[in-house]
């Protein structure tokens, strides 16, 4: 691995609420390069807020502070609010859960791809339209002019997930989020949309942070990854050796699974220890 | 002990029409527990609410104990199926505390000894009485899930359906889910369907199952030529191998993890 | 779950209001209010709403230890007729020389009046028709929508004085012609929730234990609908007040000599640019008390909706 | 600001339903028909007896007392140019009979139908005409009837040719104008204004070109209006107002005296109001000089006597004191030692409601509980022509200059039974006047009016003795008007409210 | 995604609501004229008196209410009353004569007018207010905001109108005083629509057009600052609820600018129930404001039909609230246009 792309030390995101604050990451550090690098972890263990804290898009009452979160050399939290415009949908993308709540409902999919590439490139319309098709067409898109000019709510949420990945990659980012981007989808149709990001990271030697609380999911999709518990980096390992965590609770998780392979009866089920949290 | 025959289910007519069900049979012994799996739209929920009443049967029939069932559904029908909603936070009433959601039925009925048995059925589903004054926002999914299973088990039904209980539920709490379902069958000699687009906890908690795709039924298996990975139709061979993880096609599939 | 922060534990009645165990139904209770009076508190503009409130109850209940002068009986017409405040006035006295400041407070149990009356009247009405509508759907649904939207329709202040014209003057018609007058948009607002909510799962899991529709609408819809409504009253208690002082400014609300503050102002107004007290005093009150209930909804919003409180 | 020829005028103006003079019987409007039409007579508005004619240029009476010979001034015109001829006032009179709108009856009374007004109105020559009454009047009550507005002089020719269906031109005069007096009606907009414009055929040109009556409801518009100068006139400010703008060095009050007595109506049928005693002691519980002096300060002048000063034997004594000490005698005496209850119709108008208001705090120093029930005024009026209040505060106008109009209401009632057919105020209170209405009758007749004078008088002491009515004010009409305007006249009738010589400097 | 059917199931969709329209129109009406009918017969206001005064002589007075049909029976009345108001005659008014459509065609333009531009004022500062509200929660401007709008809730209308005239009118000067224009332009031009901007304007008489303006100004403003207070609470409100929204945050994702994210994107959703709330507010404000007419002397429908109904002229009364009923069952009918124009969603 080079030079990082991004280099996250410490990175924590508190909430001051009225009934006090929540830690919701707690010094989360890693280091990413063109990979494919997983963040496992059940509800609420901070996986989201961490993916947002990279994009600056921690939610009002919340608090970034880091070491260091830094993005191919810029420092991401001292960055003025022009420079972090850019990078964001620019450099770094991230596409979101749930492609039915975070496609704007009253813009055609075409409008919204149009308006974020021109967002960040001096383009006419119709050399971003022509782009739009374009970035459509490589989502593996059927028709890719009729899902142009549909609305997200004419589009199936396999569709609708793959347009949000075709606006989030339009700009060509050396960065992206993903955030459970297939826990909404049908198994069949979530393998799609895999294929898809898998192959932008291989052809395009993209950096991809994939969100999910699926490990089996994780372990055969990425390189590394990050396990999280109660917002903290419980254990950071190869995917492929998820079988061999070595911290309890990721043993737990992966064996509380009821599989195909066999029949355990009962499920192991997590016996949270304190101790992991603190 | 549940017999549904030909099962149809139409939503809206003209333009609007769906045909959301087509012509569905399968047959569930006393005691079994029966697998519904499919993707997404496949008309798995619709089944469960056509027995109970929740969606129309517009052809076809639905046999609980030997009997057709009456629309609308008569109070016995009700202390003998109840069901399990998917979503553990649509399925609770976000203003009535655990404590009230559970007498609601016992009220319905006009059952005595509500204190005892809401104290009980929260036992059951392995809470202490410290839950009973609390609000859904004030518990976990997990917990809720089981609120909704001690809400359906408190009238003591014969036969119970499971819609999704787990797949809103982190893999631990589903582990736990799981595990109860499993117990309070035992101990209670219930019959289930349960509805699941995850092979894996259909096959982990029913002996057989039925595979549906656009409102029909593809096949009816087992548990058991599901692990063998014996499928006789691809619809559900494609279902095995995207139960298994994602498989680069350019790199060798990670055997690994199929076992 | 995973995550919760250690929150510091308070000790003593706080603790037992708090209690995530409370023993009893009660107790249980208690708690919620607590902790729903702790997120309201917190809202200055909502505590100076609620305090408005509970003045104007207080006025209105001891209204005649603290008036000095009688609210009705004039003094000399010659010599006390229209002064300004004074100290033996504090707010001055109006056309037929009676003290403003006493005629305020007792107002206030008018005011008072009207305003529970009308929330009393409306909001059953429009709860039953909109949840029962919505819930229904079907052939009540659109007969019970078809009657609200007449009533919408209606100009409200011209149904309000045909109700009073036909029902005769005076301050429990006037209420009555307010309250039927109200109404239809609260029905919208409950109807518009219980179409929300009909479809939803818990409401299926209490048809599948067998409850029967009555059960449904009053035990599961209704109270679902309450909390937006209640917030949607209370911030209509100004436009009520105003609307009855409307009906008095027409001399179609409460009988004179009764204090009622929008009849002041109405008699005010006649004064309005020498004798500006009469009408300004009544119409501050008014003004404080709507403002009161306005200030009070948005604080019971923030409390009660679920939404809001996210 | 005003323009300099025209004079903008600010009042209430909701109550005019019609500008034909046959059916014009409100105040407003007919002081629109006193400005833009003329009648045969007129009298000299400082001085009601002196009469003279208008259109007529003399007129005699026949020995019997029942025809009048009226001759026509020669070379009249109308606005529209058409001659003013015999021919058009006897149109103009039998239109007003044969309509038989709602002041129809101040012809009526003399005999006149549909049926007969051929034989009794007739044309004698280009510029003559006799009218003919069926019993020997008072002359003087006959003349002033003819000064009314509903015998005012109207365009045959241009009528004709608006008629549709026989309707004497109805539908169209309604709105338009079709007459001869120093104002043309140029333009009415129900609610909003009305414009009068001079009339070029007048004998007498108008100093100006144009009046103009705004309809302002609020009178605290009006005041603000006046005092920046945008209308020359308010005609509708309340006492304070008054106050308020007479200090205004550009704004000078007007006043005058008007035929309208302000009375309570005391419902017989209720069994306490009808004991003498209770009637009595109701006089003795108002406070006049209060009222008078305060809440209808300007607008009014105690008055207790059912004829207007001016009128021909009008009383101006006023016995009547609050004197809630004598009241409390009188009601011991009728069994009421320790009061009753009851309630008042009362139009919901600040006056009305103040001065009721009033009454309410006197009436209770003497333990009647006097509940006031506010209402608009078709509503109490509908109530109160059905006999169904306890008491009712109102006024009344007289209908024109003769004594007989209040007389005829107040003192006379031919059937006390619930289906009568007239309704005087007299049968609203379920009252029986007993011999005072042949007293009513026989005044009519008397044409010596020293001897006729009296007659009025003895009525006017039995009713404030004993009658239903607590007459308390005579209403007088004030006006705010800027200083530049002049000659600007409010007359004892409000027919008789004359802008034909204002001018502006 | 609507499969098939293509025009022809359009059509068919579009003319079913046509037709289903014309059903709720027609019901909504009909409910409106029984309910109107049957609440003016029950009023104890005599209307014969109100046309014959009340001094009329007994057989004048039978006349007439024989004339109005009133000694009928109240079904046959009815029946009359909606069969004639069916080819758009609502009888004449009592008090000004004029058949009641006339008089409705005279009075509407003028709240007409008055309406339009308090809701446009309601508008054009009312929503900027409610986003920012929105967008700076909790700030001391969306205090501000909830505080001037809770103002607009609370004061009595005539109050603070008369107070308005006092201030800007009688002591500063720098509006004209009550009424739709001053007498001496009142002549110059010909009323065509009869709203007097648009009619001075078209006739390009400049000093008119300008009077009339100076004459609206306040009681506009003051029309403006009530829909204002509604507006901008309502905007605010749907303005939290869509900021919370995921696609929002998506849309910052994107590297838009918070300008275009909160105007583009949040208000853009958040109009979609804004119209309705607008709507509503114009139609309340179409009603006529009583009491706004009164104090600016302004003759426009409020004061029509008020007036009209404590004179017992109900035909005048029937016709108005005729008039408004359909224009808010019109209004609602715009509004849910626009709403699917808005919102793909619906389409
Ligand atoms: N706006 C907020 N205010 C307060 N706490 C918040 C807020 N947003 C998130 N949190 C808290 O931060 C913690 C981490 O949340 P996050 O969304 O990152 O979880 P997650 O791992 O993505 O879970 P999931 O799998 O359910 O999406 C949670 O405990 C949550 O309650
Ligand atoms: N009330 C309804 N009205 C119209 N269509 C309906 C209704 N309920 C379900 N459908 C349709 O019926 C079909 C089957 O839906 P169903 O909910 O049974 O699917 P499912 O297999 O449970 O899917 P999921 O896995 O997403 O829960 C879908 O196409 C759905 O759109
Ligand atoms: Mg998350
Ligand atoms: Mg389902």
């Amino acid at each position: 691995m080079t030079k990082p792309l991004l280099d996250v030390e410490d990175l924590r995101v508190r909430f001051h609420l009225r009934t006090g604050t929540v830690e919701a990451v707690r010094g989360v550090t890693f280091q990413l390069g063109r990979e494919r690098l997983g963040i496992v972890g059940e509800s609420g263990s901070g996986k989201s807020q961490t993916g947002r804290a990279i994009l600056g898009l921690t939610p009002p009452p919340g608090e970034v502070t880091a070491k260091r979160l830094a993005f191919d050399g810029i420092d991401l939290l001292t960055a003025s609010k022009r420079t972090l415009r850019t990078l964001r949908g620019g450099r770094i993308s991230m596409v979101m859960q749930d492609p039915k709540y975070s496609l704007n409902p009253v813009m055609t999919i075409g409008e919204q791809i149009i308006e974020a590439y021109q967002a960040h490139a001096k383009a006419s319309r119709g050399e971003a339209r022509d782009k739009a098709l374009a970035m459509l067409e490589a989502v593996k898109m059927r028709d890719p002019a009729r899902v142009f000019s549909l609305y997200p709510h004419e589009v199936s949420g396999g569709m609708g997930q793959r347009a949000m990945i075709a606006m989030m990659l339009v700009t060509d980012p050396d960065l992206l989020i993903a955030d459970e981007p297939t826990s909404a989808l049908d198994v069949t149709v979530s393998m799609e949309v895999l294929r898809i990001l898998d192959e932008l990271v291989t052809e395009r030697g993209m950096g991809l942070i994939f969100i999910s609380h699926d490990l089996k999911l994780v372990s055969s999709f990425c390189d590394r990854v990050l396990v999280m518990y109660a917002g903290r980096v419980v254990e950071e390992l190869e995917a492929k050796n998820l079988r061999e965590a070595k911290h309890p609770y990721t043993q737990g998780l992966m064996r509380c699974l009821p599989t195909l392979a066999d029949d355990v009866r009962p499920l192991p089920t997590l016996n949270r220890d304190p101790a992991w949290a603190l | 002990m549940l017999d549904i025959q030909n099962l149809q289910v139409v939503f809206g007519t003209g333009r609007l029409r769906v045909d959301a069900v087509k012509n569905v049979s399968f047959h569930v012994e006393p005691g079994e527990a029966y697998g519904l799996v499919g993707e997404s739209g496949s008309g798995k929920s619709t089944v469960l609410r056509a027995i109970c009443g929740l969606a129309p049967i517009s052809g076809g029939r639905v046999l609980v104990d030997g009997k057709e069932v009456t629309t609308p559904r008569t109070k016995a029908f009700y202390r003998t199926v109840q069901m399990v909603f998917q979503d553990p936070y649509a399925s609770l009433h976000p203003r009535h505390t655990v404590d009230r959601t559970l007498s609601e039925p016992l009220a319905i009925h006009g059952e005595k000894d509500a204190e005892a048995r809401i104290l009980q059925a929260l036992r059951e589903v392995g809470l202490g009485p410290s839950f009973r004054f609390r609000y859904p926002h004030q518990l976990s999914g997990g917990q809720r899930q089981r609120i909704a299973i001690a809400r359906a088990l408190i009238l003591r039904p014969k036969v119970l359906l499971l819609d999704e209980p787990t797949s809103a539920l982190d893999a631990s709490v589903q582990a736990e889910i799981l595990n109860l379902l499993d117990d309070l069958r035992r101990k209670m000699g219930l019959t289930y369907i349960l509805v699941s687009h995850d092979l894996a906890v259909v096959a982990h908690l029913c002996e057989r199952l039925l595979v549906m795709r656009h409102g029909e039924a593809v096949e009816e298996t087992t548990s058991a030529a599901l692990r063998s990975g014996a499928a006789s139709n691809d619809y559900t061979q494609s279902l095995i191998q995207a139960s298994q993880g994602f498989t680069r096609t350019t790199k060798p599939p990670l055997q690994s993890l199929a076992g | 779950m995973a995550g919760s922060p250690a929150l510091s534990h308070p000790t003593g009645w706080r603790a037992w209001l708090l209690s995530p165990e409370p023993h009893s139904r009660w107790q249980a209770r208690l708690g919620r209010f607590y902790l729903g009076w702790r997120a309201f508190s917190r809202n200055p503009l909502a505590v100076i709403g609620l305090g408005i409130v509970l003045l104007l109850i207080l006025v209105a209940l001891f209204a005649d230890v603290i008036a000095p002068y009688s609210p009705v009986a004039g003094g000399d017409l010659r010599t006390q007729r229209l002064l300004p405040p004074s100290e033996t006035f504090w707010l001055g006295t109006d056309d037929q020389a009676r003290d403003i400041f006493s005629r305020i407070v007792y107002g206030s149990r008018i005011t008072l009046f009207v305003v529970v009356l009308v929330a009393l009247i409306a909001t059953p009405i429009g709860l039953l028709v909109g949840t029962v509508a919505g819930y229904l759907g079907g052939w009540v649904d659109t007969v019970l929508m078809r009657i609200t939207d007449i009533f919408l329709a209606f100009p409200r202040l011209v149904l309000a004085l045909a109700f009073v014209a036909a029902l005769g003057p005076g301050i429990e018609n006037a209420i009555i012609a307010i309250a039927i007058t109200s109404w239809p948009p609260y029905a919208r607002i409950a109807r518009a929730e219980t179409l929300m909510v009909r479809n939803s799962d818990f409401i299926a899991a209490v048809k599948l234990q067998g409850a029967s529709t009555p059960r449904i609408i009053l035990g599961h819809v209704v109270p679902l609908c309450v909390s937006s409504l209640i917030v949607r009253v209370t911030l209509d208690m100004a436009g009520i007040i105003l609307t009855a002082a409307g009906l008095g400014f027409l001399g179609l609300g409460a009988q004179p000599p009764m204090p009622e503050w929008g009849a002041m102002v109405a008699t005010g107004r006649n004064y309005l640019i020498d004798q500006w007290w009469v009408a300004a005093m009544p119409g501050i009150a008014i003004f404080v008390v709507s403002l009161g209930f306005n200030l009070l909804g948005d604080g019971l919003r923030d409390v009660l909706d679920p939404k809001a409180a996210k | 600001a005003t323009p300099p020829d025209t004079l903008v005028q600010a009042w209430q103006s909701d109550d005019i339903i019609s500008l034909d003079p046959a059916e014009v019987f409100e105040m407003n409007a007919s002081e629109i028909i006193g400005n833009t039409y003329e009648r045969l007579i007129t009298y000299d508005i400082k001085d009601v007896s002196k009469i003279s004619g208008q259109v007529a240029e003399s007129w005699t009476v026949s020995p019997d007392g029942k025809t009048y010979t009226f001759k026509i001034k020669p070379n009249r015109k109308f606005a529209s140019g058409n001659p003013i001829t015999a021919e058009d006032v006897v149109y103009s009179l039998q239109r007003a009979v044969a309509l038989d709108k709602s002041p129809a009856f101040i012809l009526g009374q003399f005999g006149l139908t549909k049926d007969n007004m051929k034989d009794k109105i007739k044309q004698t020559g280009p510029l003559e005409l006799t009218f003919e009454v069926d019993k020997p009047y008072a002359p003087t009550l006959v003349l002033y009837c003819l000064g009314n507005s509903v015998a005012s002089i109207v365009d045959k020719k241009l009528l004709t040719q608006n008629e549709k269906d026989g309707d004497w031109g109805y539908n169209w005069l309604k709105t338009k104008y079709a007459g001869s007096g120093p104002y043309i009606m140029r333009d009415w907009k129900a609610n909003e204004v009305l414009v009068l414009e001079r009339n070029p055929n007048y004998e007498q040109k108008t100093p100006l070109a144009r009046v103009i009556y705004r309809h302002i409801k609020e009178t605290a518009s009006q005041r603000l209006l006046l005092e920046k100068g945008d209308v020359d006139v308010a005609r509708s400010l309340n006492p304070e107002e008054i106050a308020a703008v007479s200090k205004n060095p550009d704004i000078t009050v007007q006043s005058a005296p008007k035929g309208t007595v302000y009375y309570l109506g005391l419902n017989q049928k209720n069994p306490n109001l009808a004991k003498p005693e209770v009637r009595q002691a109701l006089k003795y519980l108002v406070d006049y000089q209060a009222i008078a002096d305060t809440i209808m300060k300007s607008k009014g002048e105690v008055h207790q006597n059912f004829l207007p000063k001016g009128f021909l034997g009008a009383e101006s004594n006023n016995p009547y004191k609050l004197d809630v000490a004598k009241a409390k005698e009188l009601l011991a005496k009728a069994g009421l030692k320790d009061g009753f209850s009851v309630t008042m119709d009362t139009r919901s108008t600040a006056e009305i409601t103040g001065v009721a208001q009033a009454m309410q705090a006197t009436f209770a120093q003497a333990g009647i509980k006097l509940e006031i029930l506010p209402m608009d005024s078709k509503q109490a009026l509908t109530k109160y022509r059905a006999r169904q209040h306890d008491i009712y505060i109102g006024n009344w106008g007289s209908d024109y200059q003769d004594p007989n109009s209040n007389a005829d209401t107040f003192a006379a009632n031919d059937d006390n039974s619930d289906n009568a057919k007239a309704k005087p105020l007299a049968w609203r209170n379920a009252w029986d006047p007993g011999p005072l209405t042949a007293k009513t009758r026989a005044a009519v007749m008397e044409r010596d009016a020293e001897k006729r004078a009296q007659m009025y008088k003895e009525l006017q002491k039995a009713v404030l003795d004993d009658g239903p009515f607590v007459i308390f004010l005579q209403q007088t009409e004030v006006a705010a008007v800027r200083k530049n305007v002049q000659n600007f006249v409010l007359g004892p009738s409000f027919s008789d409210n004359d802008v034909s010589q204002a001018k502006k400097n | 995604m609507n499969g098939g059917g293509g025009h022809v199931g359009a059509l068919r969709s579009f003319l079913k609501k046509v037709v289903q329209f014309v059903i709720v129109l027609a019901t909504t009406l009909l409910g409106l004229v029984a309910v109107t009918f049957f609440i003016g017969r029950v009023v104890p206001i005599d209307p014969v008196i109100a046309i014959v005064g009340d001094r009329a002589p007994a057989h004048v007075y039978e006349r007439t209410r024989q004339e109005l049909g009133l000694d009928r029976p109240l079904i046959e009345q009815f029946v009359i009353y909606v069969k004639k108001a069916a080819t758009g005659d609502f009888g004449n008014s009592v008090l000004t004569t004029n058949p009641v459509m006339t008089d409705i065609i005279n009075v509407f333009p003028a709240t007409l007018e008055l309406a339009t531009l308090g809701t446009i004022i309601g508008v054009i500062v009312g929503i900027p207010l409610g986003v920012l509200a929105a967008v700076k929660r909790g700030s001391l401007l969306d205090q501000f905001v909830r505080v001037l709008g809770l103002v607009g809730y609370s004061v009595p209308i005539f109050w603070l109108g008369l107070m308005g005239l006092l201030l800007f009118y009688a002591k500063l000067g720098w509006v004209a005083g009550p009424g739709r224009i001053d007498v001496t332009y009142s002549y110059l031009y010909t009323p065509v629509t009869g709203i007097v901007l648009l009619d001075t304007a078209m006739q390009g008489q400049w000093d008119a057009f300008w009077d009339a303006v100076s004459h609206v100004l306040l009681p506009a403003c003051l029309l403006g600052y009530f829909s204002l207070a509604y507006i901008s609470r309502m905007t605010r409100s749907f303005m939290l609820n869509e900021l919370a929204q995921e696609y929002v945050i998506a849309a910052r994702v994107k590297g838009l600018s918070e300008m275009r994210v909160i105007w583009r994107h949040a208000l853009r959703n958040a109009a979609v129930p804004l119209i309705t709330v607008i709507a509503l507010s114009y139609a309340n404000l179409l009603e006529g404001s009583v009491l706004t007419e009164t104090v600016f002397a302004w003759p426009g429908l409020g004061q029509y039909i008020t007036n009209s109904l404590q004179n017992a002229d109900m035909n005048a009364v029937l016709g108005g609230t005729l008039v408004i009923g359909t224009v808010f069952v019109l209004l609602n009918l715009v509004s849910d246009l626009l709403y699917r124009l808005l919102d793909p969603r619906t389409r």
